[in-house]
């Protein structure tokens, strides 16, 4: 569970509120504690795509619940939920890119969201049911290191 | 949200110059932007990423689709981008593999 | 009542957020309709003295309970909202300044935050019981010309 | 967030610049760099409002605190103010009658 949740964002079910949920996080992780600004980007980066697959997954079932992004602030990082009602998915079971270098490759225009998110940050977590998602991400306040050799995964 | 999409042409190729941030709200923009350009005739595109703020997987996702439709029509698509942190996204993806990405426009239209 | 909450945003009783408050109202009006900018200035000054009150309004009675900002989007007008849960106020019985000619107006350094958003706003309306207190202001999106001859008021 | 704070002398005078949003926040070490400077002797105090992107009725309060303060000790403080938007909050609550505003730090300093 979320510790001390600072800050809460409900976000109507349009794409255009994106933008808005990036402003918020990047002003808050900046404005709150010395960050590496690369990481504000990578967050921004992985709080666009959680938010925009939450929003897809309301559109899906037709609600128009409002989605919800929490910010809190721990000793040593920041923890980002974004939590949707939609219809859960099974992150197990999402299908394989082929390797880079196939040919099919370009007949995959999606799929990438979550292994950004999970590339980007420095932890991840989703917890997903038919009561909907809960995506939890944990940055380091301290830059780490981190390799972006993740050719694999996808 | 505003996205800048200009168009020039330049040695034979068709450049196509991104503004601002690319995400799923403004992706489809670019998307027909693309899709007009190549129904206009144009072959050998170039996306000029340089003053691109934001791009998220719905952009790569365009970007794929671009590159796929010149590629069935004997085209080619490639892009303009020196920022690390767009830079990133392409490598984090192994985009980097899939697209030939050019330091300057000048680069990218000299042709091989 | 609020119409139709497009976003909401609950902060902490802490007076580092009044500025994210600004970014965020500031944003969300820039990006959802035509608004002359001076407007925008307008809303981000009014904001931010109705959230200055909620935080020291809940800091007085110690309690750390969040406070809501609510937006929200109608055909002419935003509608901006704040609650909070301190024990209110009368706002009738606010005291007077004295005149600006008055050399006691010098002892007054408060009490500007109220006139200022009667000022800017096109409307607001305080609703206020001793379970909180609820401001609710409305700026029209046409720019609309306002005269800022308020001497007498304050 | 940062709140700028510059002190130059100029002419007998101690011009304060301010730079960044002045909120309920930030206010506080205007106030206590004001309070500073007078306790270090200043009399004729100037603070210059020019880079200041926000400024609100906490802002404000510790400008007529520190002008009562001044006053009270045979000294003043001026203002030095062009932007609109600003002057706008001065206008609202009358205290462009309480304070001398001056449109540069050259006027400001000139004597009288
Ligand atoms: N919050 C969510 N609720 C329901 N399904 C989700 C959610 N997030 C992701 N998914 C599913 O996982 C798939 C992969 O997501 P992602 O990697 O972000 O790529 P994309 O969104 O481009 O398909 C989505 O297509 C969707 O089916
Ligand atoms: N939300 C609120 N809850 C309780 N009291 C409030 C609230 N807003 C304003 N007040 C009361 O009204 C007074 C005047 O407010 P204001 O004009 O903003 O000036 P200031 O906050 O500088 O005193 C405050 O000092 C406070 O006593």
């Amino acid at each position: 569970m979320l510790g001390n949740t600072n800050v809460q964002l409900d976000i109507p079910i349009q794409m255009e509120y994106v933008s808005l949920v990036r402003i918020l996080i990047s002003d808050l992780a900046q404005s709150r504690r010395e960050i590496d600004p690369q990481k504000v980007n990578d967050l921004k980066l992985a709080i666009s795509e959680a938010c925009t697959n939450a929003i897809e997954a309301h559109k899906a079932i037709h609600s128009d619940q409002k989605i919800k992004i929490a910010w809190s602030e721990q000793p040593d990082h920041f923890e980002v939920s974004i939590r949707d009602f939609g219809k859960g998915f099974d992150i197990e079971a999402l299908p394989k890119h082929p390797p880079v270098t196939d040919p099919e490759r370009l007949n995959f225009e999606r799929g990438l969201g979550i292994p950004l998110i999970k590339a980007l940050m420095d932890e991840v977590s989703f917890n997903s049911s038919s009561e909907g998602t809960f995506v939890k991400m944990i940055v380091f306040c301290q830059p780490l290191e981190k390799k972006l050799d993740f050719d694999s995964e996808l | 949200m505003d996205l800048g999409l200009d168009v020039i042409e330049q040695n034979g190729y068709t450049v196509l110059s991104v503004k601002g941030e690319v995400d799923v709200y403004t992706a489809p923009r670019l998307r027909e932007r693309l899709v007009e350009l190549v129904s206009e005739g144009a072959r050998k595109i170039v996306v000029d990423l340089e003053q691109v703020e934001f791009l998220d997987s719905t952009g790569l996702g365009v970007l794929v689709g671009g590159l796929k439709r010149l590629r069935s029509n004997d085209g080619d698509l490639s892009l303009v981008c020196t920022q690390t942190r767009i830079l990133k996204v392409f490598e984090i993806t192994g985009l980097t593999k899939v697209f030939s990405i050019y330091n300057s426009i000048e680069d990218a239209t000299n042709g091989e």
